[in-house]
């Protein structure tokens, strides 16, 4: 029997496999992201960068729990002529990287853009969608389809690179932001940032624990929200989805794949299964492939929906 | 998935410490699943979350120690028995032993400097009866930690206030050629650390060094602590000549909280140590 | 030491202990909500009902997953005249028992609320906030301040009874329509109902497992996201709040209460401890309220807000 | 929490039996959690889910049986070995078996209607090499159900077109007298089951019945399937003696899939038996 293929074409960017790395999650340094590479993902995302650099939140800033985590970091960043001197030489990195970009309006992120022009970034995201930092994403009204428009809009004429655009699982009718995204230009969707806000309380501290008292959830929590939200998306739109949500094995890999997803991002997971997730994940999903005589990707995206 | 606590468990401080004018040590009775080396996460709720080495340790009692630095330290030092504080962890890669010292063939050597000496009480506990050295140093006498807890050390100081006069590095040629090691351990300042990282390169010594770095989540998942490629909460803190041979900013550079990448001075007059 | 006091007063209504079953559990016949008394449970909730019967979707209607359960059961009952026969007499219910009550409009509500009249309910729940069923709560568009206060306002004047309003985290400002409700004469809020819509696809069958493709998460994934919801509400209104969403132990029964709750509905939790878990929990709150010396139920009421 | 399956499993067919003109068993081969008395849910992706007893049971295979009724069973009845459904569980309280029976000292007997017979197959493998009568009943000869499986066992047909003529009940008095029950276990129409439940509370026998009742979730949270208090997915389906005398439902009401509460007649009518 022959090894599944697991190579995926994202909007024209080709990928080892469907596994990319979230923003967020060790997207500090181009050194991490190597290391991600090593252990097989199919691409990676940097942390998410703003104009100015960000000290984001006072600690805590993420919090496991049973069900997943909870983050409030507040999107930290070292601003972005940091980021473009840090990932200068990103062809040094094996696999695709794409830029995280936020704003609070159109003309920040157009800012960015200009900024990491030089830097070889595979793709831009927008994330549209965090549920917890004042002045960004759900927070600064970026949750419409009108809000949408205009910044996809404007990124799309400052850039020839292929542009995500990451949404939120907080709004019912995500479909419409999807299919407003497409509209404007964006080459995919990046289906979804995290969940809530939520909050624990420490009930011996009779406090929030996060020290932005609500943090988005990641992981376990998230993932049949974000595996209907793909599914939905799939319904509207004709550009790829990068599933992301709760994936920890293979199993949850082709779930969301069969829900519509061309690629899956894997954060959380990376907390409980350690980096080599993404190369575990790759050889679960082998294995199930083999068994289930598929023999790739394509074939597997959006069956559920048959 | 981590041993220990995931989320921030309250407890009450037993006893406070006085270790030297700026120096506290916070005492719990709680037991801990902890090796030499592990870092826990302190959280003052409503205020912030910072790493720290557990410096005493048995099988119903942990303790660290706090070096008044900056606003978060001062109100620890400001915190009174009885009162409680959120510990989560422990976290992270501890000391190794080799079997060479577990066998009592080979012998070992600690160098302690400054408030680094805090992560390595522990490892001292358990090898002082082995063939080990123990070097602390500090930039003077007052800032001398844990010196009589234990028998048979050297002390340094850097204005020769208290011990020998410089630091510890100074003698490990010396003390190399009579005792030949085949581990040397250190925490202190980076750079005293990276000297030391050097020296066994030089003499084919095993090294291991314990990083200190900025830390958001604590548990390897957000990359504020990375220093090449390496998490130094997850991977780390300390590691071994080997993984600190491959690591171009030990010694040399460190993020900032905005993950701003800068050189370990100006880390250094950001976070202090 | 004195055994803390666990009482509390839920507008006007003595409730033994803040345990409440919510809609959906166990809430189909009398002599199961005799059952839940005897295990303790401090009120209950009978399965929410509509004028007409309803068989509600195909099964599978209820699935656990690793982090709670998802269900789109359809709002099955038999319809308002039987609900009155089956729940005559529900003063042979040791404990509070309250009335869960649906419609698609105003109207639909007050007929159902008129026929329930000569039954001795002890308050009427409005859930303006089921993700997953057409025709009713957000699917009929309930989750609006301008529907909440036209629901709410319509049944105050049917009845003389607490109207308790049951919000949905699924929309971000929730505060708001618990102030809707507030203002237009509702007595306490139920916060929450379930999350999301969420699916969950079976690999090897390609399929969504719910014969409904989707249903609303419950159970520890939805318990920050709860937490939260219950936190905002406390800070924009007076009335009490029954804070329901993955409790399953004493703490999350306390944490929920810092967080502003009066009442804690314990749904989900029944399935992974078995319905005596509401006993387990009052022993759990016993003890943990005796050892932090904490007398009674009033002095946690949103102390996480200090 | 459930031992087994909480989410569908889909299993490959191994094997179709054909039991009677209306009846088949679908056989799998995967080993199960599994106690005599409980059920599984069997899932048709897209169409419906049903609970089924466990009519074989081996180490490394299982087997329920079905009786064609509506469009669900019809469905079932139409799949091809090789294809796959979907099956979560066992779920629910299966029958005990006393002391009495087990040390060989006692004596059971075991009483089967129609389709009911499919709850009972894995006990009477179970109990067969002890004192224990079986006996079937069904309407007609066609209809009943594993009388070749076994040895010993006693027919009925309403309409004596196989073994005796008349219902399973009639002779129960004098079989009593000669065998002395323990323990009468039951499965099949309800007002079979109410007779057989009336006999051994007049003659002081511990009596077990399986009863059927329409389920949603199968796991003791929904309340359809309520039984005077009783959830006969989780509680059930097997009861005691002790639990049925304290259903005033049992024989008499059930709820049909919109919760309404009707006579056990209106419901046969709505889902057959
Ligand atoms: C693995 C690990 C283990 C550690 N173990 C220990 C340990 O055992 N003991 C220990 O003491 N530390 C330990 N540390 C360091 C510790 O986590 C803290 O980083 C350190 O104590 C800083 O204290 P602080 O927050 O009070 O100081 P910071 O707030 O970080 O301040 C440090 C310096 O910044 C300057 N500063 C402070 N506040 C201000 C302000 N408002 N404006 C301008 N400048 C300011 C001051 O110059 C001050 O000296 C460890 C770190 C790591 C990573
Ligand atoms: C614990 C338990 C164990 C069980 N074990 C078994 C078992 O081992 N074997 C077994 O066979 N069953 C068993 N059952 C019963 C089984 O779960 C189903 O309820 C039963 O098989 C009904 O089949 P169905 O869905 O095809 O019939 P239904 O669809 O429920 O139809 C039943 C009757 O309804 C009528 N009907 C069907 N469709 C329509 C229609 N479209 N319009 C009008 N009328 C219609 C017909 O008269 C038909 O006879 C068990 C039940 C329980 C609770
Ligand atoms: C600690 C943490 C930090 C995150 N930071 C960002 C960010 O900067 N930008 C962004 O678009 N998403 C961010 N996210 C969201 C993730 O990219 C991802 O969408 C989400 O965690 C869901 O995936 P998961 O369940 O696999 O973690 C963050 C999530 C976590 C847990
Ligand atoms: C199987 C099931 C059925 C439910 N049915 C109803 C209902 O009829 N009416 C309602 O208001 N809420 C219904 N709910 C929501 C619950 O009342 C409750 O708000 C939710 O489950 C969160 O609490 P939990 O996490 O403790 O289960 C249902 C939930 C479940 C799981
Ligand atoms: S502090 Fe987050 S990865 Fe180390
Ligand atoms: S079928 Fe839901 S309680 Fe039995």
């Amino acid at each position: 029997m022959t090894t599944p293929n697991l190579t995926i074409d994202l909007c024209g960017i080709k990928l080892s496999n469907p596994t990319v790395l979230p923003s967020g999650f060790l997207g500090t340094s181009k050194s991490l992201l190597k290391r991600v590479a090593d252990n097989g993902a199919g691409a990676a995302t940097i942390k998410s960068v703003s104009f100015e650099a960000r000290e984001g939140h006072k600690n805590p800033t993420v919090i496991p729990f049973e069900a997943g985590m909870l983050n409030a970091v507040g999107y930290s960043n070292p601003g972005a002529e940091e980021t473009a001197r840090e990932f200068a030489n990103i062809e040094d990195v094996s696999i695709p990287v794409i830029a995280s970009i936020i704003g609070t309006e159109a003309g920040d992120f157009v800012r960015v853009v200009d900024k990491l022009s030089e830097t070889q970034f595979s793709a831009i995201e927008l994330p549209l969608s965090c549920p917890h930092t004042p002045g960004f994403g759900l927070l600064a009204g970026q949750g419409t389809p009108e809000s949408t428009k205009d910044i996809v809009s404007a990124v799309r004429k400052a850039t020839k690179l292929p542009i995500f655009v990451k949404l939120s699982p907080n709004i019912p009718e995500i479909w419409n932001l999807a299919k407003s995204a497409e509209d404007a230009g964006a080459n995919a969707i990046t289906a979804v940032n995290t969940l809530g806000p939520g909050m624990i309380i420490n009930i011996e501290a009779r406090k929030p624990v996060l020290s932005y008292k609500v943090g988005g959830v990641s992981g376990q929590a998230l993932r049949p929200i974000a595996t209907r939200c793909v599914y939905d998306i799939y319904e509207a739109v004709k550009i790829p989805i990068i599933g992301t949500g709760g994936i920890s094995t293979g199993r949850h890999a082709i779930e969301m794949i069969m829900a519509g997803a061309t690629a899956i991002g894997v954060g959380t997971g990376i907390y409980q299964r350690g980096i080599d997730i993404f190369r575990k994940i790759c050889r679960e999903m082998e294995i199930w492939m083999s068994e289930n005589n598929f023999n790739s990707i394509e074939e597997l995206i959006g069956i559920a929906h048959e | 998935m981590n041993e220990g606590f995931e989320q921030p468990v309250m407890m009450k401080i037993d006893k406070i410490i006085d270790e030297s004018d700026d120096t506290k040590s916070f005492m719990f009775r709680h037991n801990l699943d902890y090796n030499p080396g592990q870092f826990i996460m302190v959280w003052l709720p409503g205020i912030d979350e910072k790493p720290f080495a557990i410096s005493s340790f048995g099988e119903d009692f942990f303790g660290f120690t706090v070096l008044a630095r900056g606003n978060f330290t001062k109100l620890l030092h400001n915190m009174k028995q009885g009162e409680q504080i959120g510990i989560r962890g422990p976290f992270g890669h501890g000391f190794s032993i080799p079997d060479s010292i577990k066998d009592g063939t080979g012998s070992a050597c600690i160098i302690g400097g400054g408030c680094g000496m805090a992560s390595l009480t522990v490892l001292i506990e358990k090898l002082q009866d082995y063939n080990t050295t123990i070097l602390i140093g500090a930039t003077t006498k007052t800032k001398l930690l844990f010196k009589n807890r234990y028998k048979d050390i050297t002390l340094f100081t850097d204005d020769g206030s208290e011990g020998r006069n410089g630091y510890p590095t100074d003698i490990l040629e010396d003390l190399h050629k009579k005792h030949k090691y085949n581990i040397i351990y250190t925490c202190g300042p980076e750079i005293m650390m990276y000297k030391v990282y050097e020296f066994c390169r030089k003499y084919n010594i095993q090294c291991e060094a314990s990083l200190e770095r900025y830390m958001k989540c604590g548990i390897g998942i957000c990359g504020q602590c990375v220093c090449d490629g390496q998490m130094v909460c997850k991977d780390g803190p300390v590691f071994d000549s080997q993984a600190l041979g491959k690591m171009s900013d030990f010694g040399s550079c460190s993020l900032l909280k905005s993950g701003q990448r800068v050189s370990l001075k100006e880390y250094g007059e950001w976070i202090g140590c």
